[in-house]
């Protein structure tokens, strides 16, 4: 087995000392592209349609969260990392609010966490959704067949915004978890409504692998696409469907379990192959697993309170000294949250651990080889999303 | 220095083993030889003490985890890359750097990643200024008085005595 | 020697029916635009149009047209300037250039030719040259890839197109698009003959190259190369590359009408009636193939092409050459 | 994959499409009709409640909110008067409001809510700045709502599951089915 230290990224070929140029043609691919996800900015060396090398350039949604979170009070910081990985807010700020109870001093009720394992599982779904419409797109155009795969898989996507209203009062952006506890419990006739809205995205899926996986021209153009080896997964930190693509079996509700997956058991889905198609066939069986989950996380949730501190009602709230990292299993992989805590008003150190930013940077080993039409299915593959990667 | 060294003190605070610069690739190779091959991340630091930069690592077989934590002298903060042992080390080696001004020998481009190329100072050191250039916007001309007299319009005049 | 009767042949008709075929041309655009949005939105469990000329937004391929009509139309610097200008008109007028051959009623075309097949053909694989012309002119490394694509497009997609069409001008013994109407039988020629089924197929995969649809849109690829080759145009110019994408679309349409479905052909009501008729149906089944498929990569197109489309395209002709002989 | 399987495989992604043409639209036309928001629904503007027995406002100007705001929006000062506090400038950036709700979590005295209707959308930026005067004319047209602060920082408080016992301050909670 071969070192990830061993496999060399293909660099930018060296200006021609004599013309100042590059050899190979150079295009800038986004940051305004329909198919960068967002801001991504590409440096593509072509050689024909050929990528020769990938210089990316991110950074242009960068907000600067990291400093930001040192001047907020403690409970305000959960809604604004929401805006991180939007593609599943409650994760993020899951993952926060459990890095600051690890600094000890909170109990959190049993029942408050498995209200947030149910929002992060129901993110998930949702955002599994919007990476195979993406992909869609970027296979097959603003004006073609990926148009209608983007748009069947998000009117299933609506299915669970509607049920996140209907618990929490957004659509979007819930601001479920909060230091100590969860901030809304389940209204009455939740179950039914999880339940229906469940079963219909359970049976549009079908809808969604007729439109793609069975399509022979979807074959064509993901199999044996992008190849991420699993070595080169770990040395990277790739995570989630990414890493479990790669043959690698992590997953953080598996192997580090936190809150209500001590308790549940939960399948992980793993492929070996590495390309595009593995990576977008594990985000299916992930869906209908999380769809199993959610309603056994509904069935099983337990009675009490929901908040294991005072109700907040005011900014004041200081957390205890010290240091401490938290990961919950995000849509993207392992989404983890590092907090330094000196007892102030604010943290004096959030570190966001993004699992987009981790998995993004492999397309530099990965793409190299590969056309052009193959640098957008491999993006559509690898679902990073630039809230999170930029921060 | 080994894994067992590693003291935890809240509980969500990782297996830490301090490590001088020097001393910091040989240790990462031996813990990767070890099978701590699932690079996490690489964070850096600034705080009462001093700035310091963590290597998070993973075990994934028996899920293990440990955290390299490199002190880092505050006037010349200097230590040797990581990159030759975990290229994911790159880019967040590259934040680092731009975002808290630690030099990272032997990385092969320590280049701004998420800051326009040309962006001065580095942000998430404490000293860096946070003051905001654009005030709270506030709408011009047609009412200011509305805005600023404080006429509770609920309130008749004569109750609030 | 002219006399009044031939002033009026010689120039008065023609020009009388050339405008007449042209005006119902452009009007059957309109609905032709419409078609593809609504049905679009259809197929995407969409509304789609809806306030231009509520209630089903009838109005809305005019809207769409006076939206590009006002547009800033600008150019980029480096553009090779004439290149740039005359590439546009190129594309949007050769699909104008060939309804003149295509019969609406028995015997009347505006123009009328017995080679109006072969003629028909030539002037269809005429866009891929203002195509060409764009991608090179606009100084841009997506349109120039965009261009390359096309040059390998019309290479590999011109053979089954000019095939399928040709197989049954073989069978009938004819270059005329009149005659060839009028020889089908009843059913047309696609379900009344052996070769009519591969002989569209072929001309239905080449038509799609051409038309630039899903899966074949290589050239616009617009998750990839953005537009493509129009990715420097606005305003006008951009509205002539449209009016061009779809008029050739339809062009193509209304040939395979002619060629497999019996043309003018029908009962009840009159042959132009018919030929639109068809058109559009023709249309929404393209629009629906559109919007189902991917997109396949550039190898793979070119790849079926040579080693599918192409032996497949030979071995047709040479089987209606021996049907027939 | 074999050359008929591939036909047949090509004809699957043209049946899902197809089969929509017999569907109902997912969508709504939008300004003519709305999905109706849930009883928990905040998606919509800011009101300043007042009391319907005295006609008093609600806010003590206690700045809890403006304290909490993760987007800073709010600016809140103390009119101290001698019965108790009123709020003397409220304003409230709407524009660059992120729908938190915390600002309504800690309000001791239920006086600021947020709409159930969807935002307006509106043609200026000062439209968006929403001052006292705005504040109280919304607060009014709005009426009753599901979210103030005593309702959030009931469910929190419970020490017993607060289904059942919540549903009186959540009226409509049970109707809303679909």
């Amino acid at each position: 087995m071969i070192a990830a230290s061993q496999i060399e990224p293909v660099r930018p070929s060296p200006l021609d000392s004599r013309t100042g140029e590059r050899r190979e043609m150079t295009l800038h691919m986004g940051p305004q592209h329909p198919s960068m996800h967002g801001v991504l900015h590409l440096v593509v060396g072509l050689d024909g349609e050929t990528v020769k090398w990938v210089d990316p350039d991110i950074g242009f949604l960068h907000r600067g969260v990291e400093k930001l979170c040192e001047t907020l009070p403690w409970d305000a910081i959960a809604p604004v990392l929401e805006r991180n990985d939007y593609l599943a807010p409650s994760t993020n700020s899951h993952a926060f609010c459990l890095a600051v109870e690890g600094l000890g001093g909170v109990d959190v009720p049993r029942r408050a966490q498995w209200l947030r394992c149910l929002a992060d599982e129901l993110s998930r779904i949702s955002s599994h959704l919007v990476a195979w419409g993406t992909m869609g797109v970027d296979l097959g155009g603003a004006f073609g067949g990926g148009t209608s795969v983007f748009l069947y898989c998000l009117r299933e996507r609506e299915r669970i915004l509607d049920i996140m209203q209907e618990w929490t009062g957004t659509r979007f952006h819930p601001n479920l978890s909060q230091i100590g506890g969860a901030r809304y419990d389940v209204p009455a006739g939740f179950d039914r409504l999880l339940d229906t809205k469940l079963a219909e995205i359970d049976a549009k899926l079908d809808e969604m692998i007729s439109m793609m996986e069975e399509s022979p021209i979807f074959q064509a153009r993901t199999r044996g696409i992008g190849v991420l080896s699993p070595e080169l997964a770990l040395g990277l930190g790739a995570c989630g469907p990414v890493a479990r693509a790669s043959g690698l079996a992590l997953d953080l509700r598996k192997t580090r379990p936190y809150e209500a997956y001590k308790e549940i058991d939960v399948p992980i889905v793993v492929r070996t192959e590495g390309d595009a198609y593995a990576r977008y066939r594990v985000r299916i069986d992930e869906a209908r697993v999380s769809i199993r989950l959610s309603r056994q996380i509904l069935a099983g949730l337990p009675d009490g309170p929901i908040h294991g501190r005072p109700p907040v009602r005011s900014s004041k709230h200081k957390a205890p000294a010290g240091t401490s990292y938290a990961a919950v299993e995000g849509a993207r992989g392992e989404l983890g949250v590092w907090i330094r805590s000196d007892k102030e008003m604010s943290p004096t150190r959030v570190r966001l651990r993004s699992p987009s930013f981790a998995n993004l940077s492999a397309i530099v080993y990965i793409l190299p080889g590969h056309l052009i039409a193959d640098v957008v299915a491999v993006l559509g593959s690898l679902d990073p999303v630039f809230g999170d990667v930029d921060r | 220095m080994s894994a067992a060294d590693a003291s935890a003190t809240a509980p969500g605070a990782l297996p830490t083993v301090e490590v001088a610069p020097g001393d910091l690739l040989a240790l990462a190779q031996r813990y990767l030889s070890e099978g701590f091959r699932w690079y996490i991340c690489t964070t850096g630091i600034e705080s009462a003490e001093g700035l310091e930069v963590q290597h998070f690592l993973r075990n994934p077989e028996s899920g293990g985890e440990i955290v390299l934590r490199v002190k880092l002298d505050a006037l010349a903060p200097k230590l040797p890359s990581l990159y030759p042992v975990f290229p994911g080390a790159d880019w967040s080696e590259r934040e680092a750097w731009e975002m808290l001004g630690i030099e990272f020998e032997g990385h092969p481009g320590l280049r701004r990643l998420l800051l326009p190329a040309q962006w001065d100072g580095f942000p998430l050191r404490k000293s860096y200024p946070i003051a905001t250039p654009c005030l709270p916007y506030r709408p011009a001309a047609e009412k200011p008085a509305a805005a600023v007299v404080p006429a509770p319009s609920p309130i008749p005049a004569g109750e609030a005595t | 020697m002219w006399t009044a009767d031939s002033i009026l042949e010689t120039f008065v008709f023609p020009f009388a029916i050339s405008l007449a075929t042209l005006s119902v041309f452009m009007t059957a655009l309109i609905p032709v635009l419409w078609i593809e949005r609504k049905l679009a939105a259809r197929l995407q469990g969409r509304v789609g149009p809806y306030e231009v000329g509520s209630p089903h937004g009838y109005l809305q391929p005019i809207a769409d047209v006076l939206k590009l009509l006002s547009k800033a139309d600008m150019i980029p610097t480096q553009a090779d300037r004439l290149l740039f200008l005359f590439a546009p008109i190129w594309t949007g007028t050769c699909a104008l250039w060939g309804v003149a051959l295509i019969p609406f009623a028995p015997g009347l075309a505006a123009f009328r030719s017995d080679i109006s097949l072969v003629l028909l053909l030539a002037v269809a694989s005429l866009p891929g040259l203002g195509q060409m012309a764009a991608g090179w002119a606009s100084a841009n490394k997506y349109a120039l890839v965009s261009a390359l694509r096309v040059v390998g497009q019309v290479a590999a997609f011109e053979i089954p197109l000019i095939a399928g069409a040709i197989t049954p001008a073989i069978v009938y013994g004819s270059l005329d698009l009149n005659t060839l109407t009028e020889a089908q039988p009843a059913v047309g020629f696609l379900f009344g003959h052996p070769l009519g089924i591969p002989s569209f197929l072929l001309f239905l995969v080449g038509m799609l190259a051409e038309g630039n649809r899903t899966p074949f849109d290589i050239a616009e690829a617009e998750s990839e190369l953005i537009a493509g080759v129009t990715i420097e145009y606005s305003g006008m110019r951009f509205a002539l590359f449209y009016i061009g994408e779809y008029g050739s679309l339809f062009l193509f349409g209304l040939l395979a009408c002619v060629l497999w479905f019996g043309g003018f052909r029908g009962p009840f009501v009159p042959g132009p009636h018919w030929l639109l008729l068809k058109g559009f149906a023709f249309f929404c089944f393209v629009t629906i193939l559109r919007w189902s498929f991917i997109r396949l990569r550039i190898d793979q197109f070119l790849k079926i092409s040579w080693s599918g489309f192409v032996p497949a395209s030979f071995l047709l002709v040479l089987l209606a050459v021996w049907w027939v002989g | 994959m074999g050359f008929a399987a591939s036909l047949i495989g090509l004809l699957k992604p043209v049946r899902v499409t197809v089969s929509h043409l017999f569907r109902k639209p997912t969508t709504v036309m939008y300004p003519h009709a709305h999905r109706p928001p849930t009883d928990r629904f905040r998606g919509g503007t800011f009101g300043l409640t007042t009391d319907p027995e005295t006609g008093l406002e609600n806010c003590i100007g206690c700045r809890l909110c403006e304290m909490i705001c993760p987007s800073k929006i709010i600016t809140v000062t103390l009119d101290r008067r001698p019965d108790r506090g009123y709020a003397g400038i409220f304003t409230l950036q709407y524009e660059a409001c992120m729908q938190c709700e915390l600002c309504v979590q800690v309000c001791p005295t239920d006086a600021i809510v947020m709409s159930r209707e969807f935002g307006e959308p509106a043609y200026s930026r000062a439209d968006f700045f929403l001052d006292k005067e705005k504040l109280h004319a919304n607060g009014k047209k709005m009426g009753r709502v599901w979210g103030s602060g005593s309702t959030l920082q009931a469910m929190h408080g419970k020490k017993e599951r607060p289904a059942p016992a919540a549903a009186p301050a959540a009226p409509a909670a049970k109707k809303e089915g679909a």
